[in-house]
């Protein structure tokens, strides 16, 4: 089967990869450009550990193939700290011990940053809906919720 | 698998009807990526729809209602305000789908293409009186969403066959609908039951109403005699009881790992009468 | 070290954040299927579809025949001849003359891309003669069931049991029948559990390389890395010492990623294909229908109390299958069952029974949760029957340092009346409850795990120190070890670099399970350090030239002491650092051994919960985990054990089961179907450490990973009768069966 | 002599006995001691047991098992 030429933006920066039509973004993420930040946690958009933005639309790149992101704009794990430091949410996630193994923990930070570009200042429950497509079996979601909402809460201020 | 990406419907539908082996189109690709990956479908053509233009508009047709394109996300169908405030049953139950990742990609037609009895935003479609435009070899039809779902995983579709919208009729003065489901937790689930109920009131009497049931028949289907309990009146306890009983004797479900025969059947009664009583707030100008 | 030894200390107790969160935090951690080599395969597996089959033939031509397709196996590639359990092992691994659960492997391929091994797989054919099976275990022992294996008995079971029935035991103390005579209330009742599966995020994923010279070489996700090098030694028939494991990050393992499943595969694949590296990533189908879940349960319990809560006899017998080969935690399950409660007169039995269930594994206190299920209910019902406070109930029967534990021995010091009081004590057993709504209590216990342990510490020229451990961090050891072993040395926590290392590195240890980690390797650790500072200690006399004994270690530098005190300035550790090539070369510290001095964890959960009564929906409104850390080295860590577990336990509890079809095929091996709880499904869960310190850890560890999945099962299921009335015996405890059981309750 | 409480199911190996009397001091000791007096046990206590000194689980066979002390023999304790 002939491989398609994809050429799409990851991360800000201008890639290229050769992709079988079948395989998902994530495995060309993963296996062409070694971006291994996603994770596959279960291949079926059910975990959300797979988690990155198309076009600032928050997606499981489990459930979207790579050639589907031609000419469009992906931002991975790996794009969230900057050159500044890390993102507020990642500094809380440390802070709050919001990870025990950690390997949802790459998802629900892409997942929790489209959260509140959405809605910055976040009810509890408001959290809690909106990671619940991010599965996280070692914490009881506790501590993931207080740095979500304790992030929410500095990045307002900064941003008043 | 060879990948398509056609730039109009006409060439989709041609594509398709030319195919020889296994042919899926792709909208949001939330089911097809999943049979693939689980091996249970492997496509010989993949015919993406996202390169059409207009796939991803949502706009007011002539007659007042609306026209959904096929690759408009869970997500864009819950942030279009005006959508929602006329049709906030079918957007709820779109909106359910799934999780934020899920609104992402899932759409209303992947969703009905699916021919999934617990499909949670066709039952809200269906009670709507909503209709879809298909685009053929022989050009171009509509046909009630009720229609399309034959039977688990089927659709009255035929070969080359293609959605090309989805048509919501205007939603007109006094109306109101809503979509419930049940499901063991609180989201990431399939319907146990879904129950959808559209009505209009004249005063506080409901004047016509449509109550459409899910995951407790091979199909989503409306329920003439449920929608029958409940016109003419206020829905006072008596009519929400009638409904209940309708509900549960239109019912014909399975047993399977997500619910039982008993507990689906006594459910849709449950979920018709909270449903009807939102509908019915809705109609009488509540926002929530 | 005595309890009222401890002082406060400058570092344990705080909570610095982790040493491996920014690697965690930016996507750079690599786990299992994160690593890649030059020249790399990938392998696929072929599973049987059946519950219960003969594997008449395999044919691989047309497999072998595909473009890039570089090596086939099956059992034929294995050694024969194994016994006991590394015949279990390769059986599990690698079918042989029959499939014995749905998802068993039967063949796997390597081949140049993923997709073409998946395609290589689906070219396998493979014959098969479908048998009986059996997937409950009660049917397991019914006289008409399929025999999984005959002879698979072992000498505990006596003539004329079912032949499914691998395994038996009969303990216990005093006399029960003149014990339930004494009571004013007997009880007994009949409980059910069903499987579940660990449910960890990451699915099991392997890089394996194996020459034609034996020689291999490992990086697999793993909760212990040298339990990994034996098990595939032994399957495989390799000299254990040639195969060099590493163990990557690890995401998430409660006790499934202590034993093998495709490890061996890949190594046998790569074997074939020349000594090409093969990679093997589980899909999450695989991970749920063919590694190890836990075993299902069926129980009978039976409970004398007196009218004042005092409980005069207690008597189990537990049944429980692990898949289709011996291993089921029934035996746990019977020791945890009674464990928080003094009782004079007490019989357990139980049997361990084989089904067409895959090889269940290690999960979380293995058994004690459904133990507690069966007995914490029911002395639940008992207190409501004589109108008694179930709190008090349990205070009243609290078992204490020198007890006779229900299964035998006396216990040690133990915190369990400490954390019933401060469960008594807290706000949330006085928050009002509205209608529907109900509030369940329930105790939990599990023992704790020394094991094989090696750590070694070396200082660096700078004053800084390595240590090397062999047990995975799961959820933040290496943040406690890098905590426990600064305070020792004196010497700030950041200047602590904690490795988890590979099998080359260390001598053996065990995996991370049996909440050990912080315990074992931490003790280790504080060891090593001791030796290090002994002979920093040394090098700083001999400088100085005194004797010795006559330094001490104080804040991180040696001082001259006793009879030399102020006679010279204090040496700092980068000041003998910094001159150790100079005084006798490297200075490191070692420390071997099964530690002494495992401290039990008993722990109290509230729960109150709200029930839809037309739905049977349970919501969870609060959640309280009162549990005895002895020490908590870093709280946030203890505190998120404490909740995970309480999480686990409430999926169990509610919606997480093992469904099979009349085929007896799995029916939910996604995690759509296989529900484990999603943020919004819970509360904040509170937390209280309870500190009753361990006297035989140097800074009063007990572990604290395992006993919080216990008490939710229970404690749920008493907070559903508190609400509703109806009493629930059988989980899971979700919307279908708590509607059902509201109908009953109701006559209706 | 020590005396080790066994399990129950066990005494179809010790002649119907919950509780026998082995000479020994160490660990090892006892669990020799038992396969020499009762061979029967041999399959069980070489598939692994959890021997219990004084309510503590002994880490070694060279554990010293004290006069009089209480030793009981229990199924491999581990955990998840």
């Amino acid at each position: 089967m002939s491989k398609i030429h994809v050429t799409t933006t990851v991360n800000g920066d201008p890639v290229e990869f050769l992709a079988d039509p079948r395989e998902t973004l994530l495995d060309c993420l993963r296996d062409h450009l070694g971006l291994t930040g996603s994770k596959e946690g279960c291949g079926t958009g059910d975990c959300g550990a797979c988690s990155v933005t198309l076009d600032d639309r928050l997606v499981c790149s489990c459930l979207v193939l790579g050639v589907e992101a031609e000419g469009r704009r992906v931002d991975t794990i790996e794009g969230m700290a900057d050159a500044d430091g890390l993102h507020p949410l990642q500094r809380k996630f440390i802070e709050h011990a919001a990870l025990q193994c950690g390997f949802c923990t790459p998802g629900l930070l892409v997942a929790a940053k489209a959260l509140l570009v959405q809605n910055p200042d976040p009810t509890e429950e408001e959290v809690r809906y909106g990671l619940a497509g991010n599965l996280c079996r070692c914490t009881g979601y506790d501590k993931i919720v207080r740095a979500v909402m304790d992030a929410a809460a500095e990045m307002r201020q900064e941003a008043a | 698998m060879r990948y398509h990406t056609p730039s109009s419907f006409e060439d989709a539908a041609r594509l398709a009807a030319q195919a020889q082996g296994l042919t899926r189109f792709l909208a949001g690709g939330t089911d097809v990526l999943v049979q693939m990956r689980a091996g249970m479908v492997q496509p010989d053509d993949l015919i993406d729809l996202k390169k059409i233009p207009g796939v991803g508009d949502i706009t007011r047709t002539d007659e007042g209602g609306w026209r959904i394109g096929v690759a408009v996300p869970g997500a864009a169908l819950s942030a279009h305000d005006a959508l929602r405030a006329e049709w906030p049953g079918v957007v709820e139950g779109m909106d359910l789908v799934g999780s934020v990742q899920i609104q992402g990609r899932a759409t209303l037609t992947g969703n009905l293409c699916n021919g999934s009895p617990a499909a949670d935003s066709v039952p809200g479609l269906v009670a709507a009186g909503a209709t879809v435009e298909i685009t053929g070899p022989e050009g171009t039809r509509t046909a009630p969403v009720a229609e399309i779902p034959a039977g688990p995983g089927k659709t009255s579709l035929q070969a080359g066959e293609v959605i090309s919208a989805i048509l919501l009729p205007p939603r007109g003065a006094h109306g109101g609908d809503a979509y419930l489901r049940f499901i063991p937790r609180t989201e990431m689930d399939i319907a146990v039951v879904g129950c959808a109920v559209n009505l209009r009131l004249s005063g506080d009497t409901v004047a016509e109403a449509q109550v459409a049931l899910g995951a407790v028949a091979p199909v989503i289907r409306l329920v003439p005699e449920a929608a029958e309990a409940i016109i003419g009146t206020t829905l006072d306890e008596a009519a929400l009881q009638a409904l209940d009983a309708a509900a549960r004797a239109a019912c014909s479900p399975i047993d399977d790992k997500r619910g039982t025969v008993a507990f689906r059947t006594e459910v849709a009664g449950v979920l018709a009468r909270r449903a009807a009583l939102i509908a019915y707030g809705r109609a009488k100008g509540d926002t929530a | 070290m005595a309890k009222d030894e401890f002082k406060e200390f400058r570092l344990v107790g705080t909570r610095p954040d982790r040493p491996d969160g920014l690697d965690k935090v930016t996507g750079r951690a690599r786990y299992g299927a994160d690593i890649s080599a030059p020249g790399m395969l990938w392998g696929a597996v072929v599973r049987s579809p059946h519950a219960h089959a003969r594997i008449v033939s395999i044919d691989t031509s047309r497999a072998e025949a595909l473009e890039g397709v570089k090596a086939v196996v099956t059992r034929a590639d294995f050694p024969t001849g194994l016994t006991g359990e590394d015949w279990d092992l390769q059986e599990n691994t690698m079918a042989g003359e029959r499939a014995l659960y749905d998802g068993h492997a039967v063949a796997a391929v390597a081949a140049t891309s993923k997709l073409r091994a998946e395609e290589a797989a689906r070219l396998i054919d493979v014959t098969y003669e479908v048998l009986p099976h059996v997937i409950d275990v009660d049917d397991a022992i019914k006289p008409d069931a399929p025999v999984i294996r005959e002879g698979a008995a072992d000498a505990t079971v006596p003539e004329g049991m079912p032949p499914n029935v691998v395994r038996y035991m009969e303990f216990g103390h005093g006399n029960v029948e003149a014990g339930f005579a004494e009571a004013d209330l007997v009880r007994e009742g009949h409980y059910k559990t069903e499987a579940t599966h660990q449910g960890y995020i990451e699915p099991h994923a392997c890089l394996g390389q194996l020459g034609g010279d034996g020689k291999g070489e490992m990086w697999v996700c793993t909760q212990g890395q040298w339990f990994i090098r034996k098990m595939c030694a032994g399957v495989l028939g390799l000299d254990a010492a040639q195969l060099r494991v590493t163990p990557s990050e690890i995401g998430g393992g409660f006790g499934g990623k202590t034993t093998i499943f495709m490890e061996p595969l890949s190594l046998a694949l790569s074997r074939k294909a020349g000594g090409k590296p093969v990679k093997i990533v589980m899909t999450r189908s695989e991970v749920l229908r063919a590694t190890g879940p836990t075993a299902s349960a069926s129980m009978d319990v039976r409970i004398g109390m007196k009218k004042d809560g005092t409980l005069t006899a207690a008597r189990a017998e537990f049944r429980m299958q692990g898949g289709a080969f011996p291993g089921s935690p029934v035996d746990m399950a019977l020791y945890c069952a009674f464990a928080p409660y003094k009782l004079d007169h007490v019989a357990h039995v139980g049997y361990d029974v084989l089904a067409n269930r895959p090889k269940c594994a290690a999960y979380r206190a293995p058994g004690s949760p459904m133990g507690a299920f069966a007995v914490e209910s029911l002395i639940d019902e008992m207190c409501r029957e004589l109108g008694l406070d179930p709190m008090e109930v349990r205070l009243k029967n609290a078992v204490r340092e020198g007890d006779r534990a229900s299964y035998g021995p006396k216990f040690a010091s133990i915190g369990l009346v400490e954390t019933l009081e401060a469960t008594r004590a807290h706000p949330n057993l006085a928050e009002p409850l509205g209608p529907n709504q109900g509030r369940g209590v329930a105790s939990g216990y599990w023992f704790n795990h020394n094991g094989e342990t090696s750590v070694s510490l070396a200082i660096s020229e700078d004053g800084t120190a390595q240590v090397s451990i062999g047990t995975p961090d799961i959820g933040g050891s290496r943040a406690s070890i890098a905590l426990m072993t600064a305070e020792t040395l004196g010497i700030p926590y950041e200047d602590v670099r904690v490795n988890v290392v590979e099998t080359g590195a260390l001598g053996v240890n065990e995996p991370t399970h049996g909440s050990r980690a912080t315990f074992a390797s931490g003790k280790a650790a504080v060891l090593a350090a001791g030796q290090a500072i002994t002979e920093m200690c040394r090098r700083a006399a001999a400088e100085w030239g005194i004797e010795p004994e006559a330094v001490e270690w104080v804040d991180g530098a040696a001082q001259p002491a006793g009879p030399n005190a102020g006679k010279f300035p204090p040496m700092s550790i980068a000041e003998i650092a910094g001159k150790m090539g100079e005084t006798g070369g490297p200075i490191s510290g070692h420390h071997e051994s099964v530690p002494e001095g495992v401290g039990a964890s008993f722990g109290c959960h509230v729960v109150d919960v709200e029930v839809d009564p037309e739905t049977g929906r349970v919501t969870i409104l609060r959640y309280l985990v009162v549990q005895d850390a002895g020490r908590a080295i870093h709280p946030a860590y203890v505190e998120g054990q404490y909740q995970g577990g309480a999480a686990q336990g409430i999926g169990w509890a509610l919606n997480e089961a093992y469904i099979y079809d009349d085929k007896g095929r799995l029916q939910n091996p996604v995690f759509l179907d296989y529900r484990v709880p999603v943020a919004s499904d819970l509360p904040m869960i509170d937390t209280v450490i309870v500190e009753v310190p361990n006297p035989g850890h140097p800074y009063g560890v007990r572990g604290v990973g395992e006993t919080g999945i216990t008490p939710p099962l229970p404690a749920i299921a008493n907070a559903i009768q508190d609400a509703t009335g109806a009493r629930l015996r059988a989980l899971p405890m979700n919307p279908p069966a708590v509607l059902a059981a509201l109908k009953a309750a109701r006559g209706a | 002599m020590v005396a080790v409480t066994l399990w129950s199911s066990l005494t179809r190996f010790t002649d119907g006995a919950r509780e026998v009397e082995v000479q020994a001091d160490t660990v090892g000791g006892v669990l020799d001691g038992l396969v020499a007096d009762y061979p029967g046990l041999k399959p069980i206590l070489d598939s692994g047991v959890s021997v219990v000194v004084d309510g503590e689980v002994a880490p070694n066979r060279h554990a010293p098992v004290p006069e009089g002390a209480e030793v009981y023999l229990m199924q491999r304790l581990k955990g998840g």
